[in-house]
């Protein structure tokens, strides 16, 4: 494979571990744009224990770790909130901790940081797909049967015994956790890390592939990050005008698959080459 | 004998309205009953209460003799109480066994919970119990499908299921019949008759006297939240004030509505024997909680 | 909302280059130098028009008969300003392409992105704009075509002082979130206000994305300073000068190469008059090949349909960068033979490092230790939507 | 100083005010969070200043700007908002998400990504008062924004469009059955909520003397932010929060530094939403029972 080809793998990589993110707390119905601030947490906690001599396997554990904690205490004061509210109260956390990494010179202020290791196309690429297979993983348990049903009907779940708060802060830690992995993963690709790349527009695009690829099965956010990182690319004959084609669609798209391209019913059809009910 | 659940003096009030007056109910154990009344009489609420997704104002309900007013929503199914819902809480993005599959929730452990998939050997006894109940349903053809844009009946059917998966002591039914054609009815007169464990006691919420008759030994009549008649199906429905609490149930319910036009047209009193009704009824989705 | 996916078209401009032929074509004659374009992002303004001056230097050493008998072409990728996309750019250059060394990155945040890579990879870089001190000087393989920041404001306040410019305080206005701003508001600019003898009043700073700046001039308002010294991409600077006389504040701007836009006077209008900032290259410069790069830049501007025609100190850094690797090439005899591309890469690099009083468009030019070219430094004011020249500073 | 930077804050505070006041009404009677409304805000404000820039005279370029901002907004209602579709809320929210990114764009081929200057009539007219400098055109446009939140106020509350869409906020369904036009008053929230944005636009280049393709990103954030502070659903929630953020940004730069700005807003946000988490005006009471 070309170098280029590569590295477009790797930020592909990265988008498909940030959209998983997303996904896990989507699952469950709770849309989180606090993605790009628990990337920045694991982009600088592993830029920090490498530079401070951890090995780069480790420094990425460590971020991970750090991460998830952050996540679950951020996690019960925010699904305190419902529905918007629990979508700014996330932004706002995201914000925050760009903030403060903005005003801490010890971690580089605007300036960023240089990250000792360099993490290849390759080690990320497995990284990556272990994380598909644990998605897929969890879906198929009564783990995942529990967050779809509290994404349909909450109430509905919890009569049946579903503890849906206990169920939502392990959604959001996991998520915490895969977007500390994608920070982690970006910042041992590029060597180097700036807090300003962690905004908002990183957040929304996680989410939107979830959303484009389908929240329906765990292959859609693999599916929206692969083919809205890719599209772009593709898109590249029309030039300046890309983007607004972009723009276009998606909205044409959710008008026609509302659901995201990747659904229950679109695998049925595809094995069993009929209309499902 | 000690009744399996007691309402003693139960009230609910939303705002100044009060919904439930001062309500008295007993399920024996292993007995079936009927509770009946007219649109907006508060007979779902009375679910919603034992349930556990309303508290009371005043009053307690006992389970066994134990009061489980600070039981939350979601302990009340390990109580053994398995509900179904009048208007469909379906899980549309599951398949029927999915669905089903959910209320085996409380009965299997926590690391089965999290961490077994659920099509894989380790989880046979749960699959066995769910095509079980499936089948008893009559839901084995479906099984597979998503529980989205199927009709109606065999929706009504999932949720029963579901209910049985709880394993409960208390099975609330709410108005099973409703939206059934009339052989789909009978069959499910004919599995509640004979599948159900005797020693499990039911407290069956319907519009259809005949179904309720057939099915209960005893029958609470309710209007405006408050008891107008208890005792044997024959003698409650043929009690003047339930009549009375029917025959003058335009106004009335329009009334005990709060003032929302009811949509549900599947819930008038005299069941509606046609065929047509087998599909998704009209109003079935769109949440106007009979309050 | 800026739009980012990550991936930035690899928009090879050969085409508009109009160098004819292909770049699959170009590999088998030709000598390929790869360049980073920043066409779009924060500092556009700056940098969308180094194309050209690339183009003016192709032709121009193509026409005198190319570079040991070969014809140099030149391949670009545009990074938007955005460092993973800087990095992107580089991996292509360096693995997919044979690339002998690369023009550009064009900011300091790229930079510090693209050099680690590029060390790994060993291919040299040049930065024709990144100007915060030491960025290229832990590495090898790179350099900057740019002066450091500290030594032109230096040489802005002995200006200054000798031309008689008020001068009895001072204040410092700067960009939070961007790399090479942040340098100057937080270490640069007090240092070199401090070195010059004159008080530092006050220190505002405020985002790049900002648009109500109404608060941070209140605050300079509180004592107002006859110089205001600025750290900003050129938008942030419109806003402040705007903000600035809406407020009734007198004091005069100080820039340095981030602001140096040769539209930029034309765009403050009034409020932007008597800014004085400092430059590395003076588009009215006496000098003949200036007026001839002056006069070519021009003309392939008026092609496009542009209004505005005139070189800025990085379109005359790019050009500069172009004819160096030239001379390295020339120096290195690169043969452009696949088969010794790392070496040839690491020849070109050896033979940068050594260039002492390089006859630049800009004047002689030396390459420091740190990887930095050493070059004449011009003073400029904003006059009648122009700048002119003060003062001159020659190294 | 501080009297100048309150009054700084407050200026701030009024262009946040109209786009916080436009977030809220689509949030709070069709529980949408439209996210193309930067797009409409940064559209009032383009297409004002390029009609401006044509030469056409003010109250002219204004009428224009609205109308575009106008029909854009009715287009996002037409693609993003299928009134009765019962599938998944975050739907409309990635559609709209889709027509900020193609307008943005679309403004980004025709304008370029250069800020332009914004031709205003009125240019940089400032008095000063005692100490203050006043800009009149931004206390202009502050005064126009609240009058403008005044008359959403009294159109919810006191007139019969307001009273359809309370009963849509209270259940579309039933407000259909009431008769309410469904269709036409949810078109009629996306126009009032458009062009809000639109005149937020417009005092944004009035007072800020440019406009480019990205100007509604950051005061949307700060929209968004301002909204859920004071309470969605809520008019005078929304003005309340965006006065206080606009407030805590202007001190912190004044007595802090810029850096610190997101810390402090943010931190307050979400410190507001860990203790009330339905904002500070914000309560059980929906918003048609607030109006």
């Amino acid at each position: 494979m070309s170098g280029y080809a590569l590295q477009i793998g790797a930020i592909l990589c990265v988008h498909v571990i940030a959209a998983y993110a997303a996904y896990m707390t989507l699952a469950a119905g709770q849309l989180n744009l606090g993605i790009a601030g628990f990337m920045a947490l694991g982009a600088y906690g592993s830029a920090v224990l490498s530079n401070a001599g951890w090995a780069m396997p480790q420094s990425i554990a460590g971020a991970v770790l750090l991460a998830s904690l952050v996540g679950l205490c951020v996690s019960y004061p925010v699904l305190r909130a419902r529905g918007i509210y629990l979508t700014i109260a996330t932004l706002a956390f995201s914000e925050v901790v760009v903030a403060l990494i903005l005003n801490m010179e010890s971690l580089g202020a605007a300036s960023g940081l240089v990250v000792v290791g360099h993490l290849g196309f390759w080690p990320i690429l497995w990284v990556t797909l272990g994380v598909v297979a644990l998605v897929v993983f969890l879906a198929s348990t009564r783990f995942g049967l529990c967050l779809t049903a509290i994404r349909n009907d909450a109430q509905g779940a919890a009569v049946f015994g579903v503890r849906t708060r206990r169920i939502e802060v392990t959604a959001f830690t996991i998520g915490a956790a895969l977007a500390g992995l994608a920070g982690a993963l970006y910042a041992h690709h590029f060597s180097y890390v700036e807090a300003q790349r962690f905004n908002v527009l990183l957040s929304t695009y996680a989410v939107l592939y979830t959303l484009l690829g389908g929240l329906q099965t765990p292959l859609g956010p693999l599916v929206g990050a692969a083919l809205f990182t890719l599209a772009p690319e593709l898109l590249r004959g029309t030039d300046e005008w890309r983007y607004v084609t972009f723009g276009a669609v998606i909205v044409v798209l959710m008008l026609l698959r509302s659901e995201g391209l990747f659904t229950r019913s679109f695998i049925h059809n595809l094995m069993h080459r009929r209309p499902a009910t | 004998m000690k009744p399996k659940l007691f309402l003693h003096g139960v009230t609910l009030a939303f705002g100044g309205l009060t919904v439930i007056d001062s309500l008295d109910i007993q399920v024996m154990p292993g007995s079936r009953t009927g509770l009946i009344g007219p649109n907006g009489a508060g007979k779902t609420t009375v679910f919603n209460l034992i349930s556990g997704v309303y508290r009371p104002n005043a009053g307690e309900i006992l389970l066994d003799d134990e009061a489980i007013d600070a039981v939350p929503l979601d302990r009340r199914v390990r109580l053994g109480i398995g509900r179904t819902f009048q208007n469909l809480r379906m899980m549309k993005h599951l398949t029927v066994l999915e669905n089903i599959m959910l209320g085996q929730h409380t009965h299997v452990g926590l690391w089965q919970r999290m961490l077994v998939p659920l099509n894989s050997p380790f989880n046979r006894a749960g699959l066995t119990e769910t095509r079980a109940a499936a089948q008893l349903m009559g839901l084995s053809a479906h099984a597979d499908l998503l529980a989205d844009g199927l009709p109606y009946g065999v929706q009504k059917r999932i949720e029963i299921a579901r209910a049985l998966v709880t394993r409960p002591r208390l099975l609330l039914l709410d108005e099973p019949a409703a939206g059934l054609n009339s052989s789909e009815r009978d069959e499910l007169l004919s599995i509640l008759l004979t599948q159900l464990p005797k020693e499990m006691s039911v407290l069956i919420v319907e519009h259809d006297v005949a179904f309720v008759s057939s099915l209960c030994d005893h029958v609470v009549a309710l209007n405006f939240g408050r008891k107008i008649a208890e005792g044997r199906a024959e003698a409650v429905c043929s009690h003047p004030a339930v009549i009375e609490a029917y025959l003058g149930k335009d106004d009335d319910a329009a009334d005990a509505d709060a003032g929302v036009p009811a949509p549900a047209l599947d819930e008038t009193i005299v069941p509606q024997e046609s065929d047509q009704k087998s599909e998704r009824a009209p109003g079935a989705e769109r949440g106007t909680h009979a309050a | 909302m800026a739009f980012d996916f990550g991936i930035r078209r690899s928009c090879v401009v050969a085409a508009i280059l109009a160098l004819g032929a292909a770049p699959a074509a170009a590999q088998q004659q030709d000598l390929l130098l790869g360049y980073l374009a920043a066409t779009t992002g924060p500092f556009s303004a700056l940098a969308k028009r180094n194309a050209v001056a690339v183009e003016i230097a192709v032709e121009d050493i193509n026409a005198a008969g190319g570079i040991n008998g070969k014809k140099l072409a030149v391949t670009s990728f545009d990074t938007g300003g955005k460092p993973e996309q800087a990095v992107t750019g580089v991996t292509r250059f360096a693995q997919d392409m044979p690339a002998l060394a690369i023009i550009g990155p064009f900011s300091t945040s790229e930079c510090r992105v693209t050099f680690p890579t590029g060390e790994r990879l060993g291919i040299a870089q040049m930065s024709m704009a990144s100007s915060a001190p030491k960025v290229a000087a832990p590495f090898t393989y790179a350099f900057r075509n740019a002066t450091d920041e500290a030594y032109t404001y230096e040489r802005l306040f002995k200006t200054l002082k000798a031309k008689g410019y008020a001068h009895g305080s001072a204040a410092v206005a700067y960009a939070t979130d961007d790399a090479v701003s942040q340098s100057l508001g937080t270490k640069v600019l007090p240092d070199a206000i401090k070195a010059a003898g004159i008080p530092l009043e006050e220190t505002v700073s405020f985002r790049v994305a900002a648009f109500d700046l109404a608060p941070q001039v209140s605050q300079l308002n509180q004592k107002p300073t006859d110089l205001i010294a600025v750290g900003t991409p050129p938008e942030p600077m419109l806003k402040l000068s705007a903000e600035l006389r809406r407020q009734g504040n007198k004091g005069r701007m100080l820039g340095g190469s981030t602001v140096a836009d040769a539209e930029l006077p034309a765009r403050m209008g009034a409020n932007g008059e008597g800014t004085v900032i400092t430059s590395t290259f003076f588009s009215g410069m006496p000098d003949e090949r200036t007026q001839k790069f002056v006069k070519a830049f021009e003309t392939k501007l008026k092609e496009k349909g542009e209004t505005v025609f005139e070189p800025n100190q990085f379109d005359a850094a790019t050009y500069d960068i172009v004819m160096m690797y030239a001379t390295a090439m020339k120096n290195a005899k690169v043969t452009g033979d696949p088969a010794k591309l790392a070496a040839e890469r690491a020849a070109i690099r050896d033979e940068v490092r050594k260039l002492k009083d390089f006859p630049a468009l800009v004047g002689p030019l030396s390459i420091n230790s740190e990887g930095d070219a050493i070059k004449t430094i011009y003073v400029l004011e904003a006059k009648n939507g122009r700048w002119e020249l003060v003062d001159t500073h020659k190294n | 100083m501080f009297a100048q930077q309150l009054m700084n804050g407050l200026m701030l505070g009024g262009i946040y005010a109209l786009v916080a006041v436009s977030f809220t009404l689509t949030i709070g009677i069709l529980n949408f969070l439209n996210f193309s409304i930067p797009a409409l805000f940064m559209l009032g404000g383009v297409v004002s200043c390029a009609l401006l820039a044509a030469g056409v005279p003010a109250v002219g370029a204004a009428a224009g700007a609205l109308a575009a901002t106008g029909l854009a907004s009715l287009l996002v209602e037409r693609c993003t908002f299928r009134w009765l579709s019962t599938s998944d809320p975050h739907i409309p929210l990635v559609s709209s998400l889709g027509f900020l990114i193609f307008f943005e764009n679309l403004v980004l081929v025709y304008f370029g990504s250069d800020a332009v200057g914004y031709p205003s009539p009125f240019a940089r007219a400032s008095v000063k008062v005692s100490d203050l400098t006043v800009s009149l055109p931004q206390t202009g446009g502050f005064l126009l924004a609240l009058v403008l939140v005044a008359l959403c106020y009294v159109l919810l509350k006191y007139t019969k469009l307001g009273r359809g869409l309370r009963s849509i906020a209270e259940s579309p369904a039933i407000a259909e059955m009431l008769g309410v036009k469904v269709g036409w008053t949810v078109s009629s929230v996306y126009l009032v909520s458009g062009l809000l944005a639109g005149i937020g636009g417009i005092l944004f280049g009035i007072s800020y003397l440019q406009v480019s393709w990205d100007m509604g990103s950051e005061v949307a954030l700060k929209g968004v932010s301002a909204m859920v502070l004071g309470g969605m659903g809520n008019v005078w929630g929304a003005v309340l929060g965006a006065l206080i953020i606009a407030v805590i940004e202007v001190m912190t730069i004044a007595y802090l530094n810029s850096e610190a700005v997101n810390v402090f807003v943010y931190g307050l946000l979400l410190v507001i939403i860990a203790f009330c988490p339905r904002g500070l005006l914000g309560d059980r009471v929906k918003m048609a029972e607030r109006m």
